[in-house]
């Protein structure tokens, strides 16, 4: 009791001092120069934005978690839906692929829907006996007529152009657009799934959602006519000017000059704060409308939700309705975070999807930054990514200081060699501290 | 007049800074049967979790035939004798009936089977389902399950956080008998109870406990005699 | 001067077995031209790593932009997996100006990007070696196969290469399907390749990753017992692990006979690893042609280096091979001209890469043979 | 014979290699569910606890092997197994010490718990590296065959081939033993079931007498051992590569779930689902036709899903299962 | 009205509920009685659509409502309490209570964002609400501590109190007296009367404490073995021999009766209560005014 009192009093002082400790990590990587910071603004910026990013990412994992307790251990795999909207929105439209598999692939994914559609009104008019046989039959008949349809229009957009495009290509709209289009097509793959998964109980939902993780990006590496497959997209438009143009732009090196910049740090510098401009808006947009629906009576039941599912839905709270309608939110939040990162990185490379990087990640972000608070969440995730960057100079450096107590010869020999894993060691002792001093997380909930 | 045989004196202490318990004495003597009484959340459980040390105390001391134990861990005082059925979360859920009353028996070496016996013979309706998970039984049922449990330990001190809470009148019935007829083989035995007047029948002393405070102590019939106490605790 | 060249491997994650003999080869290129001391006027060369992760874009781009913003490296050697290379020089590497040069990224994505001559690589594209692999196959009289690849960039952009030129040329494909690599039992694939039969199985993956795995699979259940692999494969590692079962398997692998080749090899062997192993002299190669450049342009500012590469790496001018990069510094010090042939005869093509000369190997009597260039 | 060289077949590609296959998984899903079921976590460091124990049995059996010891036909490294479980064993106790007590006695919310295990699990990725190296290590020293192709063909004239390796087999009759003993521990012995009922009700174990300590000393013992078996087998069945023993996780874990988290006997089910789907749902029936319908000669090789999707349909089959059973196969535990 | 028609719940093999029948007619408090097991609460949960039925049929004013979920059946006015606690635990007391209000317009994302005015107002009133129940119920010191470190009686009174938060139709109460101090207990009962008399609801009770189920319930239905044994008023069940034989016992009667009757000698002054004061077990109750 007096516990969570004192949690309630410190906790005004928390999300503040995180603040100021992440605050000064970060100038000091941007002035200082030694072996634990690079004193460049190019990577403190750099980390930065991906830390924004990443702190999308966690809010929509907070608000799953955090809220309504659902454990969605596939983040990697909206993250990387979200990703495709860029590719779909914004990159130039690929000639003749439409012609040659457009009409094919709709007519398929017609199929495919009106098959679902029809097994799941069989299943529910049908009576015992025989539903089980029809809708075996129909999904059946629906898959065949499906390929029959969906593997030649893939196989005439794959040989379309093969080495360089070999995909349906995009629109040619701006990418800013591919956002929001990005969190819609999370929700949408979201719905489906939570329609699925969401009767089932915590850590049974986590392993179903992350092999509807595994599954997803497994489909992004393998459906080369969506985005390329393997094969990756790059040049993915910018909402931001290009380094090369702004050097080449007089005013900007002239302006550069002023501030006693080179244009090439100028301009690198230029376009991630423009960069770091658009994610916050981004994600101040988010915290805000998060934190009203938290402190109001929607919050109170999602919290009575998460407490207890039995009562509340005796209270007469439709517990799966609300579970899907935060899961699908909370999706959409992480594919706008994987839309975001594309547009960011301009580059589609989906053998890059990898759970621990992405789903585990996020996860460790937001219970250490303190689940259920949104600026924990926030905090967490710039942190984390701030140390799981640094901690591949940082590994090394131990190491490095390890060694040199060593004497010289074949051990610490070998022990230099191996010290890139230090970075895991890094990674871990770091998380397994704050852990440790702030077991519920950094900023934690009231 | 000797040592009582439990005597928990002064105690002071709660969950966290707020006191629950503030100056609170509970002693019972060997072979007696001391009851507990009081409003709800006058600190009735908490009292138990003291003597059975899973509160720290702030102040105070308890004694178990003469030895200060204050300082000992609750599996140390299960060794010393001591035998407790919480109020709720009692019973083993994922465990058969069988194996709940085995795990009562954890720290004896020796042939207990009788006992087992004895408590099915105590319990008819958990009898018929000794295999079935514990889990899966009606709210009365698992009391008698949890209180089975604690006779299987054989202590010299039996603590029942209401064991009569959600079981059928005649159960009920059985099991007064069946404490009384503990106590009179000289096992000590402390109960909290609001079926209080039942309780207090059979008790040799009794506790009024408000906001963790003793406001009335006296034998059972003299508690249910004063008008007051029937009033405000016993429901008239 | 200390002119800081940059390294960015892949030291952990899925090809981190692969890195570290990359990173020697790096390590002893770079001593070979700061011990001359004959470059830039007596300059010693260090490096400075980065760790690629070769997977996660976004760690390899951070680690890139910490080497060109803070280690303020003149050059960089890598990046070493398409994916993440192309990232790093989209995002850095031509945003800042800085030279890299990729001694094993292989994606034929790479062959159109737009680098603004920053970037380079001294491996082929996959393109090409699709095509080499299939003649060599049905030069075995070998008519029909089952593909099997890595799933990313380089095994798919090969099997596919291979599967056109092969089929093109009158062979038939009975499956071709990737395999994820660093997965805990291959036995699925094994099954699939085995019903879907033929005379020879293509195993389009890496050697110490899936490949392995597959070869291993398919030996143990008898399901084929002629293999063909491509440069991914190829490696001592292939013949200590599987020895005499790979009597009758073949491949091939970039890497010019001559020389050059075996100067490397000895020089490896002296430093205490293996050359042959994977993309080795590739990465030798890239060391030297930055250092030759900057030599060249008298200079270690990549935006005035980089239009030299071209030049040292080709025709007109004295061959150097690997090891004698003293040689090269000082005729380029000399206002000559030279062309770099080092460890794997580079020669590059516009818009920067290697045409690509590859030896077939066969296994006969345990060992690992060579049978010819081409 | 055509029936007998299609069942050869099916029983050389699919039931041999799934069966080791699954019996590694099931191994290694038993170590996780123990810890999910007593401990009330899913230990995300699992995969790497048993990559250390294997590093640990790999040096121990190059000593071994330097001082002349063989047991052939049986691989060395199975006389250097005990010493790397009470290594594993130790360094588990000594995790829990640092790490988990003080998470434990806090009665801190189990995703806690799951997030300091991804921390150990960075911590012990590392480590082993820094031990053993990156690279792929072979350790196998025993006979490769009990049944090799050749000589199955040789000896029965049919066209289809037979093999039966001896790692094989050794992983076949260890996690049989294992699953033995495990289950006998649980549900005969005192300390088996004092850890079952630590784990349904940790306040009242402690009121019945029993020690928390000693019965979570005595799970990460048994999760060691576990872990180590399962990477020894494992790794003397393919190889032994740091990497790998994470990517094995995801199957571990999957297994877990299908049977039923906490449930022993659902680990050990859920192993083989896993795997048999994996090999089994993604085969080309091409073959084997082949030999049933001489006749018919398939263009297509009549495979449901090609090989890149197998991980999916294994947690198809999984998402499946948890729908119709919500717990898993066999009833697990949900906290 | 709930009727409830030839209802099986069978676990595996085993019958849980097994063939019962009965009604609940509108305007009653209905006392639900049975040994341990039962299947008192089996009954419940099948009813409030916990667990789907076996078998058989549920009622409602005429309507079908088997199988239908839990918080459908709230919105029906049907509304039931646990026999073990289900609190919220982590949310404070007064939350717990304001959480159960239907259609709060604050509980619609987008009014949580554009609507906050209309959502103030409507808090406002909800809290008065509860506070109200939180003072009849004397738990209101503990209005902001968290419900999960209330003691087992306040549970049990705050679970009570969710029902007050509305208007239901019908009440399904599983031994909310188990655990709460009997002065309580009757002033709960004379609630449980009030909101009957003046508000209409319908009460299903099940209890032990044979004093309150005398002094409110009429009629008494008594389950045992999954079956419906008999049915009647208190006083008729409190008699009939099947029923003592197979639930209410004889032993306590003995002991209690022989004090009862020395109080009486005595004149017992505190009669104040009628009904509650009353031997346990087989007294006749009487109905307060
Ligand atoms: N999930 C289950 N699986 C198997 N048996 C069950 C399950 N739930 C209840 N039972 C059995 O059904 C019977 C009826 O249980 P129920 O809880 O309805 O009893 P009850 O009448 O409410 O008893 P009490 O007065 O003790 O609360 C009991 O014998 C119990 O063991
Ligand atoms: N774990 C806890 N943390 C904080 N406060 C608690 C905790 N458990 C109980 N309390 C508080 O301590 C007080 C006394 O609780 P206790 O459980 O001892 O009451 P009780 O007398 O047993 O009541 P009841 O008859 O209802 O069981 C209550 O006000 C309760 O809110
Ligand atoms: C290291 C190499 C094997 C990488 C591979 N050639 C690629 O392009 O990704
Ligand atoms: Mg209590
Ligand atoms: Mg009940």
């Amino acid at each position: 009791m007096s516990q969570t009192r004192q949690a309630d009093a410190s906790s005004r002082w928390r999300a503040p001092l995180v603040f100021l400790v992440i605050l000064v990590l970060f100038v000091l990587e941007g002035t200082t120069r030694n072996a634990l910071f690079s004193g460049s603004w190019n990577t403190a910026l750099g980390i930065l934005n991906m830390g924004l990013i990443s702190a999308v990412m966690a809010l929509g994992v907070n608000m799953q978690w955090g809220y309504a307790g659902l454990f969605n251990a596939g983040v990697v795999g909206f993250i990387a839906i979200g990703g495709v909207a860029p590719v779909l929105i914004s990159t130039k439209p690929v000639p003749g692929a439409w012609a040659a598999g457009g009409p094919g692939l709709i007519l398929a994914f017609a199929i495919a829907i009106a098959t679902i559609w029809a097994a799941m009104l069989a299943w529910k008019h049908l009576g015992q006996r025989w539903r089980g046989l029809a809708v075996a039959a129909l999904l059946v008949v629906g898959f065949v007529l499906y390929r029959r349809f969906f593997d030649p229009a893939v196989t005439a957009i794959e040989a379309n152009n093969s080495a360089s495009a070999g995909n349906i290509g995009g629109l040619g709209l701006p990418v800013l657009l591919s956002w929001p289009v990005g969190a819609l097509f999370a929700a949408i793959a979201a719905w489906a799934v939570g329609k699925v998964a969401l009767g089932l109980r915590s850590d049974y939902l986590a392993i179903a959602t992350l092999g509807i993780g595994e599954i997803i990006s497994a489909v992004m590496r393998n459906e080369e006519w969506l985005a390329r497959g393997v094969k990756n997209v790059s040049g993915i438009p910018r909402p931001v000017p290009y380094e090369v143009d702004l050097q080449a732009d007089p005013s900007f090196v002239a302006r550069a000059a002023e501030f006693g910049l080179d244009p090439t740090t100028a301009s690198a510098i230029w376009v991630k704060l423009l960069y770091a401009g658009l994610f916050t808006v981004v994600l101040l947009l988010l915290i805000l409308a998060a934190q009203l629906a938290l402190n109001s009576p929607w919050g109170r039941m999602m919290r009575a939700i998460r407490d207890n599912e039995t009562a509340a839905e005796a209270m007469g709270k439709n517990v799966t309705r609300r579970h899907l309608q935060i899961f699908v939110i909370g999706s959409a939040v992480i594919g706008l975070g994987g839309a975001m990162m594309i547009t960011q990185d301009g580059l589609m490379s989906p053998g890059g999807y990898a759970p621990l990087r992405y789903t585990f990640l996020i996860w460790v972000m937001v219970i250490v930054g303190g689940s259920g608070n949104n600026w924990g969440a926030v905090l967490g995730a710039i942190l984390i990514w701030f140390l799981w960057v640094k901690a591949e100079v940082w590994g090394p450096e131990l190491m490095a200081g390890f060694t040199s107590l060593l004497p010289e010869g074949n051990l610490s020999q070998t022990l230099m060699e191996r010290a890139p894993h230090m970075r895991f060691i890094a990674m871990g002792l770091v998380l397994l501290l704050v852990l440790r001093f702030a077991p519920r997380g950094l900023v934690p909930e009231k | 007049m000797t040592q009582a045989y439990l005597s928990a004196s002064q105690m002071r202490g709660g969950y966290g800074k707020a006191d629950i318990l503030n100056d609170c004495t509970i002693t019972v003597e060997r072979g007696q049967i001391a009851v507990i009484v009081g409003p709800n959340g006058a600190g009735k459980s908490t009292a138990m979790k003291a003597v059975f040390g899973m509160l720290n105390l702030r102040e105070g001391a308890v004694l178990l035939d003469g030895e200060d134990i204050t300082r000992l861990s609750p599996q140390e005082r299960v060794r010393k004798g001591m035998g407790f059925v919480p109020q709720t979360h009692n019973i083993f859920p994922s465990m058969t009936v069988e194996e709940n009353l085995e795990m009562g028996a954890f720290i004896r070496d020796d042939d207990y089977r009788e006992t087992i016996a004895q408590v099915y013979e105590l319990f008819p309706a958990v009898a018929d389902k000794r295999r079935q998970n514990a889990g899966e039984l009606s709210g009365g049922q698992r009391q008698q399950v949890a209180v089975g449990r604690a006779l299987m330990t054989r202590p010299s001190l039996l603590m029942l956080d209401e064991p009569t809470a959600g079981v059928s009148p005649i159960v009920m019935d059985e099991l007064f008998d069946r404490i009384i007829e503990i106590a009179r083989t000289g096992i000590s035995i402390l109960m909290v109870e609001q079926n209080a007047r039942q309780a207090l029948e059979i008790a040799d002393i009794g506790y009024v406990l408000v906001q963790g405070t003793n406001r009335y102590t006296d034998t059972g019939k003299a508690l249910m005699a004063d008008p007051d106490v029937r009033r405000t605790f016993l429901g008239g | 001067e200390d002119v800081k060249i940059g390294v960015s491997f892949g030291f952990t994650g899925p090809l981190e077995s692969m890195s570290p003999n990359m990173l020697k080869s790096v390590e002893m290129a770079a001593k070979e031209i700061s011990d001359s001391g004959k470059f830039l006027d007596g300059s010693k060369i260090s490096i400075v790593k980065a760790d690629s992760t070769c997977t996660d874009a976004a760690a390899a781009v951070a680690g890139v932009e910490r080497l060109v913003t803070s280690d303020h490296v003149k050059g960089i050697v890598g990046g070493m997996c398409s994916g993440e290379t192309i990232a790093s020089l989209e995002k850095v590497g031509v945003p800042n100006g800085v030279v890299m040069i990729s001694p094993s990224a292989t994606s034929p994505a790479l062959s159109t990007i737009d680098s603004k001559g920053y970037f380079y690589r001294t491996s082929p594209s996959d393109a090409r070696q699709g095509d080499v692999m299939a003649d060599i196959t049905l030069e075995h009289g070998i008519k029909s196969v089952a593909v099997t690849y890595t799933n990313n960039d380089y095994g798919k952009g090969l099997a596919d290469s291979f599967v056109k030129a092969y089929e093109a040329k009158g062979g038939k494909v009975t499956i071709n399907t990737a395999h994820d690599d660093g997965k805990a039992d291959y036995s699925a694939e094994v099954a699939a390749l085995a019903a879907a039969g033929g005379d020879a199985l293509v195993v389009a993956g890496y050697v110490d990753q899936g490949g392995s795995g597959i070869v291993q699979g398919a030996l143990d259940t008898g399901a084929f017992s002629t293999f063909v692999f491509p440069d991914g494969m190829i490696s001592q590692v292939l013949v200590t692990k599987f020895g005499k079962s790979l009597e009758t398997s073949f491949g091939q692998n970039p890497s010019a006979e001559g020389e050059g080749h075996d100067k490397f090899m000895e020089m490896a062997k002296a430093d205490g690893f293996d050359g042959s192993s994977a993309f080795a002299g590739e990465t030798y190669d890239a060391t030297a042609l930055i250092a030759l450049a900057m030599q060249a342009a008298k200079s270690s500012d990549p935006k005035v280096y980089k239009d030299k590469i071209m030049d040292i790496a080709n025709a007109p001018g004295e061959k150097i091979y690997a090891g004698e990069l003293a040689k090269g510094l000082e005729l380029l010090a000399e206002g000559k001209d030279i062309d770099y042939v080092g460890a794997t005869s580079v020669e590059l093509l516009p818009p920067g890469e290697t045409a690509g000369v590859y030896r077939e190997v066969d296994f006969k009597g345990g060992t690992m043979n060579v049978v010819k260039y081409r | 014979m055509d029936i007998l060289n299609a069942g050869v077949a099916l029983l050389n590609f699919v039931v041999i290699p799934a069966a080791a296959y699954g019996a590694q998984l099931a191994l290694g899903a038993l170590g996780v569910t123990l810890i999910y079921g007593i401990l009330r976590f899913s230990n995300f460091a699992h995969g790497d606890t048993m990559a250390f124990g294997t590093a640990i049995c790999i040096k121990v059996t190059a000593v071994l092997v330097a001082l002349g010891i063989s047991i052939y036909p049986l691989p060395v490294a199975l006389l250097a197994l005990p010493i790397a479980i009470v290594a594993t064993a130790a360094l588990m106790v000594g995790t829990d010490r640092l790490v988990y007590r003080f998470y434990r006695r806090k009665k801190s919310d189990p995703i806690i718990m799951v997030m300091a295990s991804v921390g150990v699990m960075f911590v012990m990725n590392g480590l082993t590296r820094m031990f053993i190296g990156v690279d792929e290590i072979r350790f196998d020293d025993g006979a490769r065959f009990v049944i090799d192709v050749a000589s199955f063909r040789a000896a029965t004239g049919l066209q289809e081939g037979l093999s039966l390796r001896t790692s094989q087999l050794i992983t076949l009759v260890v996690t049989a033993i294992a699953c033995w003993l495990l289950f006998r521990f649980l549900n005969r012995t005192k300390a088996g079931k004092s850890m079952r009922a630590y784990s349904d009700n940790e306040d009242l174990a402690l009121l019945s007498g029993i020690d928390p300590e000693r019965v979570v000393r005595l799970t990460w013992i048994i999760a060691a051992a576990l872990a180590t078996t399962a990477g020894v087998l494992y790794g003397l069945d393919k190889s032994f590569k740091a990497f790998n023993y994470f990517q094995i996780l995801l199957p571990i874990f999957a297994a877990a779930i299908v049977g039923g988290l906490g449930n022993p006997v659902g680990a050990v089910a859920g192993g083989f689902i896993v795997a048999f789907s994996e090999v089994a749902l993604t085969y080309p029936w091409k073959k084997v036709a082949g030999y049933l319908f001489p006749s018919w000669q398939p263009d297509s090789l009549l495979q449901l899903l090609s090989t890149e999707y197998k991980f999916a349909v294994s947690f198809i089959i999984l998402i499946v299962v948890l729908l119709f059973r919500p717990t898993g196969l066999f009833r697990g535990k949900s906290f | 009205m709930i009727q409830v028609h030839d209802l099986h719940k069978h676990f595996g093999g085993f019958r849980a509920v097994d063939g019962a029948s009965l009604t609940i007619e509108t305007g009653s408090i209905t006392g639900l009685i049975g040994p341990n097991g039962a299947g008192k609460s089996t009954l419940f949960n099948v009813i409030a659509g916990v667990l789907k039925p076996t078998s058989g049929k549920v009622l409602m004013d005429g309507e079908d409502i088997s199988g239908l979920p839990p918080h459908e059946l709230f919105h029906k006015g049907l509304l039931r309490t646990f026999q073990l606690a289900h609190e919220f635990s982590s949310m404070t007391v007064r939350e717990n209570l304001m959480m159960v209000p239907a259609q709060q317009s604050g509980e619609t994302l987008w009014n949580t964002w554009f609507q906050r005015g209309r959502i103030r107002a409507e808090e406002r009133a909800i809290r008065e609400k509860a506070d109200e129940v939180l003072d009849f119920l004397t738990i209101s010191h503990v209005a902001d501590e968290k419900a999960g470190n209330l003691s087992g009686g306040q549970k049990k009174l705050l679970e009570l109190g969710r029902t007050m938060m509305v208007d239901a139709k019908i009440v399904f109460l599983d031994e909310v007296g188990a655990g709460v101090n009997r002065t309580l207990l009757g002033t709960i009962g004379d609630a449980i009367v009030r909101l009957n008399r003046e508000r209409g609801y319908t009460f299903c009770v099940i209890e032990h404490d044979m004093d309150f189920i005398g002094r409110l319930c009429d009629p008494v239905i008594v389950m045992a073995e999954g079956k419906v044994l008999a049915k009647g008023s208190a006083q008729n069940i409190m008699e009939n021999e099947a029923v003592i034989e197979a639930y209410l016992g004889t032993g306590l009667k003995n002991k209690v009766a022989a004090e009862i009757e020395a109080e009486r000698a005595q004149g017992g002054g505190h009669g104040a209560q009628p009904g509650l004061g009353k031997g346990t077990g087989n007294g006749p109750a009487g109905v307060p005014a």
